[in-house]
């Protein structure tokens, strides 16, 4: 992923220069002016015409390529419709990519590198939430707007800071709340879970247990998988034999070997089987050994195959980003998206698009601006922006709450049987960002 | 009280007794010389003495002390100070780092060496080590880089400068000329002044120069001892050892 | 005392260095200031594996128990029970020595290759407690020490450690102090031992030296300023996660040292500049970046073992520690 | 389920991993014992392995069978010429000095790893089996394709102990192990053994991520894994001795199928990996061969 480096001639040596002299003063004597003097060179020289600079941190390679693949495509249609749109503000999208390895240390890095080197208006996109958490920090103190798309609850948690938000994709304390009421009331009771053990499975662990507790079902068992499996049969033998629902989520390279062992291990003789989309996304259902899926339940963020129901927004996304109705590269039909994550980065652009049009933002001087008013919004309707559907956005918590999906697979495909409401998914807690300085 | 005595010393490599039963006593101030055919346990014995080598059994006792069990580095400490056979000075630091680090262990014999050192008192004293075997004004060069006589006396310098009370030189004469046999065995007397010597040599001349008794050893076991004269005249010896 | 010309030179090259370092500080752009804060905490860490590997020649694969011991120490005492930044950073360097203590005593029974897998196996099973544990560490995903955890007074000072200003000076003094006592070490008569258990084990102890307890000190010293460096990089970075206990932080410092130079007190900086600048560079034009890390190991091994630093002292300056 | 299937499954699920890991282990401990080095990028021959797996089953996509066939001896034949290329260009110039080995071995772990990255990308992708079908036990389904992996590796293992015990290469291998010098002093070409045994040891790598990669995918990070694994096995099994190696890795194999089963894995293998530290330290006869260096 090249970044384009910036290309404003030599007004970027200009820049540096400036605010090399005016760190020399500072130093002398008031040392407290010194971070906000480049902000502030920059700011007098910026130009109503100049792009907007985006940060897009992608996870490129590691563990998370598959992912970074379909954000990268998504974001680069979304960027595109936009500028053919007129941009943003009338200034065009200038999109400065780096990988970041899916690695929290590398991704802290790149988010220096995109504030103090290719100094972007904003950072946006990244997905794993170890790399989340290893860079927000740092964003928070560069004060640069760190937009991500990783539906963790780290979020709406409080754990993070003010210039964090995630307005584009539902976290996932809310997905699996909104879970519980239907499995516990069409798959059964009593839920045996398999889940990465790491934070992003123990959120599922810690509030899908909540949830099912709640309906009056209950936990048989907990599997946690360590991050460095590569091999899962082992672990199905402790599944209790009175275990009416499997509750499965798995991320990473191994995914597809976790439900092909599944499947050898059950064959046609199963529980009722519920799992996190995750644990497919990128994997082709068509794919040998995925037969025993059928009639089994997936959580679906976005329906990855094009059902009945489609909207005109899910439509026109799809086409935008090429996607075809089964959820694979229009141009090779193997290559399957991550389609329920995914939209989380056309969205979130637009969100951006809407939060620095609404702020009045020229530049770096106006990020409290823009802060704000990303917080004052609360909701967006579906559209061709928002193509996932409605969503409520809670301010406080910097987070965005839509509505889920739950699929059967059927015929080797995935179709829609129930839409839960953004009423579903709610919880409480006390997060308050805008209590938080700028 | 005798100075150094081992006592049915012996040592055993796999099914081989390399050292078996030796009974070794030097008396202070003493140029003791072991010669013997090779293999016959000379370095073996030296590096017993020296703790390089555990025994297999026996014992030895230094100053009125068990120091069996010791190891080497005690035993320098106590001031039983082993000369290498094959040269082994630090290759790739100059003659002066290679001394000091004789000059410091002594100066800090009995105190811990994080405690200071008076770093101009070492200058002087490896100077003055280095001057006794003629490499004084040679103290920057990279020991390496000497010749394989030098490299020799190098050795000798770091020994004495460890200030023992029991030097081991082994095979000390090996590789040097004529000339450098001479001022090495000069070198020796003036060092007895101080320090009981044990000398393992294959040069007759040196051992006949040198020695004040002679231990000879075979098949790892003390097969004579005596003076030089008695060594010579000794019928045993001759035919084990000096053959004719 | 009297300053020979030797002392004169060292001090004057260091002191220089130092001087260069702060005023850096004041010209650089943004982006480099925080790298060069960056990277004086980790050469720092490579200071810390230098003194074992550089000064006592034991090759350990091992040194990113040490870095995150510290990195742990600190991080979570201040996490968890809020401690002071400053006992916490102790408190991390304190973990990293008890670790090295422990280690020592057992891996030091072996040398060389043993050696190296011995540490590698022990660093290891402490990435994967890192793991294990992740009720408290939270794992791969790490924890952030919040701003105000980093917010502290000293001595009646303040100090921000979010602040770039800050960082960059503290990063700076944690180096000056790594330098400062490497420097003195390697210098003093203790560290002219470590050079000859380097240089022959054997011979050092025929001249009444213990190597065990001086090999001990070197590995125990290495892991306090490993340690040293993790703490200060979870107090100025604010992100501990268990990435840094893996295998590529064990082998990132035998990286830096091995280009900088084995064995120069200046060459751990050189060689961590150099490739944290040649890693960033990489990745902006090619994704499978970390294949420098590859190539500069082979060819350091092949054809420039000394590294920078050890060529520069071997050709120009004798005199460089 | 109930205790025994449980243990039944266990055992499977060992006894595939141990002969997995038998025959990479097997690789590691034929280039330590003959050469004296440890080759730290053992791994990523594994990796390699699986990787062409995957390039060459996808030149024949409407036959599996064949397309494993054509992989299960091509890819070790391009591994086993990329490790004679390592020998020639690295290690020798190194004169397999162990320590700069180790580095140079990182290197090329590095090199091979992110070489892989370039060319074949970061997806983890699938490998058909050659023959799939589903064992149905009374308690549970199993991969069939595991019993003929089984099967495949014992094979493996046998061919490796006749060649190192019945054949002349044998013979000039162990010559070599014993005594390098006198081996060349009796006209053994060192350097030509040397470049074979490395590529052996690769090519059994390779294999194994070729028997491998049909249960899991082919993927650029896969290779610590083994490697990690295969240091246990042959420091466990004692570095001069196959027999020990393959003992070994079925100890590690079936115990840590049980352990993991029973318990939790990332504790197993915090046990294994310190067992592993203190077994060399306080038993390394046998293991480094007495001293290492």
């Amino acid at each position: 992923m090249n970044p384009k480096t910036p290309t404003i001639g030599g007004k970027k040596n200009l820049i540096t220069r400036r605010s090399a002299i005016k760190k020399m003063g500072a130093a002398a004597g008031a040392a407290s002016a010194l971070t906000l003097a480049p902000g502030f060179v920059r700011y007098v020289q910026a130009q109503s015409s100049a792009p907007i600079k985006l940060g897009f941190q992608v996870h490129s390679t590691g563990i998370g390529a598959a992912y970074g693949r379909w954000y990268d495509r998504t974001t680069q249609a979304a960027v595109k419709l936009i500028n053919e749109q007129g941009g943003i503000s009338g200034r065009p999208i200038e999109l400065v990519s780096e990988d970041d390895g899916t690695d929290p240390k590398r991704g802290a890095e790149v988010v220096e590198k995109f504030a103090s080197q290719h100094q972007v208006d904003l950072v946006f996109g990244t997905l794993f939430s170890h790399v989340v958490i290893g860079a927000a920090p740092r964003a928070g103190e560069l004060k640069m707007p760190y937009f991500v798309v990783s539906e963790g609850y780290h979020v709406a948690s409080g754990s993070l800071n003010r210039y964090v938000f995630q307005p584009g994709i539902t976290d996932v304390r809310s997905q699996v709340s909104s879970m519980a009421p239907w499995i516990a009331g069409n798959l059964g009771k009593k839920v045996t879970m398999i889940f990465p053990d790491y934070a992003f499975g123990h959120d599922h662990r810690d509030y899908f247990s909540a949830a099912i507790a709640a309906q009056g079902g209950s936990i048989a068992a907990l599997l946690p998988i360590p991050p460095t499996e590569s091999s899962y049969t082992k672990y199905f033998p402790q599944i209790p034999s009175d275990t009416e629902v499997i509750y499965h989520v798995m991320v990473g390279p191994g995914v597809l070997t976790f439900v092909k062992e599944m499947g050898e291990h059950y064959g046609s003789n199963r529980p009722q089987i519920f799992g996190f989309v995750d644990s497919l996304e990128a994997v082709d259902l068509a794919s040998p050994g995925l037969e025993f899926l059928e009639g089994t339940y997936f959580w679906e963020a976005n329906p990855r195959y094009a059902g009945p129901n489609q909207t005109a927004f899910d439509k026109f996304y799809r086409e935008k980003v090429g996607v075809d109705a089964n959820g694979a590269s229009v141009s090779d039909p193997k290559d399957i998206s991550t389609y329920s994550h995914m939209f989380g980065c056309w969205e979130t652009l637009y969100v951006i698009k809407q939060a620095i049009e609404a702020s009045g933002y020229q530049g770096p001087a106006d990020k409290a601006r823009l802060i704000e008013a990303t917080e004052a919004m609360t909701g967006f309707s579906a559209s061709n922006e928002h193509p996932q559907g409605d969503k409520l956005f809670d301010g406080k918590r910097h987070q965005c709450y839509g509505h889920q999906f739950i699929s059967k697979v059927e015929g080797q495909k995935l179709s829609v049987v129930h839409q839960t409401s953004i009423e579903d998914g709610q919880y409480e807690n006390d997060t308050d960002y805008t209590k938080q300085s700028l | 009280m005798t100075f150094l005595a081992t006592s049915a010393l012996s040592r055993s490599f796999g099914g081989l007794a390399a050292v078996a039963n030796v009974d070794l006593a030097l008396v202070p101030g003493e140029i003791r010389a072991i010669i013997g055919p090779n293999g016959a346990g000379k370095t073996t014995l030296v590096s017993l003495i020296s703790g390089r080598v555990p025994p297999s059994s026996g014992s030895i006792v230094f100053e009125g002390d068990d120091i069996t069990d010791l190891k080497p580095w005690e035993r320098v400490l106590r001031g039983i100070v082993y000369t290498f056979q094959i040269t082994s000075v630090f290759r790739n630091l100059t003659l002066g780092e290679n001394v000091a680090l004789s000059v410091q262990r002594a100066l800090t014999r009995d105190r811990p060496i994080w405690r200071h050192i008076d770093s101009d008192l070492v200058a002087e004293e490896v100077k003055a080590a280095l001057d006794r075997v003629g490499l004084g004004l040679r103290a920057d060069e990279v020991a390496g880089e000497l010749a394989y006589g030098h490299q020799r006396l190098l050795e000798v310098a770091m020994g004495l400068a460890l200030k023992p009370k029991l030097l081991i030189l082994d095979e000390p004469t090996q590789g040097l000329s004529e000339q450098e046999i001479a001022d090495f065995c000069a070198l020796v007397r003036i060092i007895s002044l101080d320090a009981t010597i044990l000398l393992i040599e294959h040069n007759m001349d040196v051992v006949m120069a040198l020695a004040d008794r002679i231990t000879v050893m075979n098949n790892g076991t003390l097969l004579a001892e005596g003076t030089p004269d008695e060594i010579m005249a000794n019928a045993e010896v001759q035919c084990a050892y000096l053959g004719n | 005392m009297r300053l020979r010309l030797a002392d004169r030179r060292i001090w004057g090259l260091h002191l220089g260095l130092i001087a260069v370092l702060f005023l850096l500080q004041f010209v650089l752009p943004d982006y480099h200031h925080t790298n060069v804060a960056r990277i004086l905490v980790l050469a720092t860490y490579a200071m810390g594996y230098n003194l074992l590997v550089g000064y006592t020649g034991l090759l350990s694969l091992g040194h990113a128990m040490f870095f995150a011991a510290g990195l742990y120490g600190a991080g979570l005492s201040i996490y968890y029970f809020d401690l002071h930044p400053v006992l916490g950073f102790l408190l991390g360097s304190a973990a990293a020595l008890v670790f090295a203590i422990a280690v020592g005593l057992i891996a030091l029974r072996t040398t060389g290759v043993a050696f190296m897998i011995v540490t590698m196996m022990f660093a290891q099973a402490f990435y994967l407690a890192t793991l294990y544990f992740n009720s408290i560490t939270r794992g791969d995903e790490g924890l952030v020490l919040a701003p105000e955890a980093r917010r502290f007074a000293f001595f009646g000072l303040d100090f921000d450690l979010a602040e770039p200003v800050t960082r960059y000076n503290m990063a700076l003094a944690l180096f000056v102090g790594g330098l400062i006592v490497c420097l003195m070490l390697v210098r003093s008569p203790v560290g002219r031992v470590m050079v000859a258990i380097r240089e022959n084990e054997e011979r050092t102890r025929m001249l009444g030296y213990n190597a065990r307890d001086y090999k001990l000190l070197a590995l125990s010293l290495s892991g306090l300023l490993s340690g040293a460096a993790g703490a200060a990089y979870v107090l100025l970075f604010a992100y501990m996660g268990s990435t840094f206990a893996g295998i590529q932080y064990s082998i990132l410092p035998l990286l830096w040292v091995l280009l900088g130079g084995v064995g120069t007190v200046v060459g751990p900086l050189i060689g961590t500049l150099l490739m944290f600048y040649l890693i960033d560079k990489t990745s902006e034009v090619m994704s499978s970046y970390l294949i420098v890390v590859g190539a500069v190991l082979v060819l350091l091994v092949l054809f420039f073992p000394k590294g920078i630093a050890g060529t520069l002292r071997a050709r120009y300056a004798r005199w460089m520690p | 389920m109930d205790l025994g299937p449980h243990l039944l499954l266990a055992l499977l699920e060992g006894t595939v991993a141990a002969f997995v890991l038998a025959v990479t282990a097997l690789g590691l401990s034929l280039v330590f014992g003959v050469m004296r080095i440890v080759n730290v990028a053992h791994g990523e021959f594994f990796m390699l392995g699986a990787v062409l797996a995957w390039f060459l089953t996808s030149l024949l996509p409407e036959m599996p069978f064949w397309g494993f066939m054509l992989a299960i001896v091509g890819a070790p034949l391009v591994v086993g010429m990329i490790a004679v290329m390592a020998d020639a260009l690295v290690l020798r110039r190194l004169n397999y000095e162990p320590e700069a080995t180790i580095v140079a071995t990182i290197g090329l772990l590095y090199i091979l790893q992110q070489a892989v990255l370039t060319i074949y990308g970061p997806d983890a992708r699938p490998v058909v089996a050659p023959i799939s079908f589903r064992v149905q036990f009374p308690w549970f389904g199993y991969s069939g394709y595991k019993f003929i992996a089984i099967g495949a590796a014992a094979l493996l293992l046998l061919a490796a102990w006749y060649g190192v015990t019945r054949t002349k290469f044998g013979l000039i291998m162990r010559a070599t192990q014993f005594d390098r010098e006198t081996a060349q002093a009796f006209g053994v070409p060192v350097k030509l053994v040397y470049a074979a045994v490395f590529a052996l040891g690769a090519m059994l790598a390779a294999l194994a991520g070729v028997l491998i990669v049909p249960l899991q995918q082919a993927h650029y990070l896969m290779g610590l894994d083994p490697l990690l694994l295969s240091f246990i096995v042959v420091i466990i099994g004692g570095l001069d001795s196959l027999k020990g190696t393959i003992l070994a890795a079925f100890i590690i194999g079936i115990s840590d199928g049980i352990i993991s089963v029973f318990f939790s894995p990332t504790l197993a293998k915090i046990i294994a990996t310190l067992a592993v530290a203190l077994v060399l330290v306080f038993r390394p006869n046998g293991l480094f061969g007495g001293r290492s260096r």
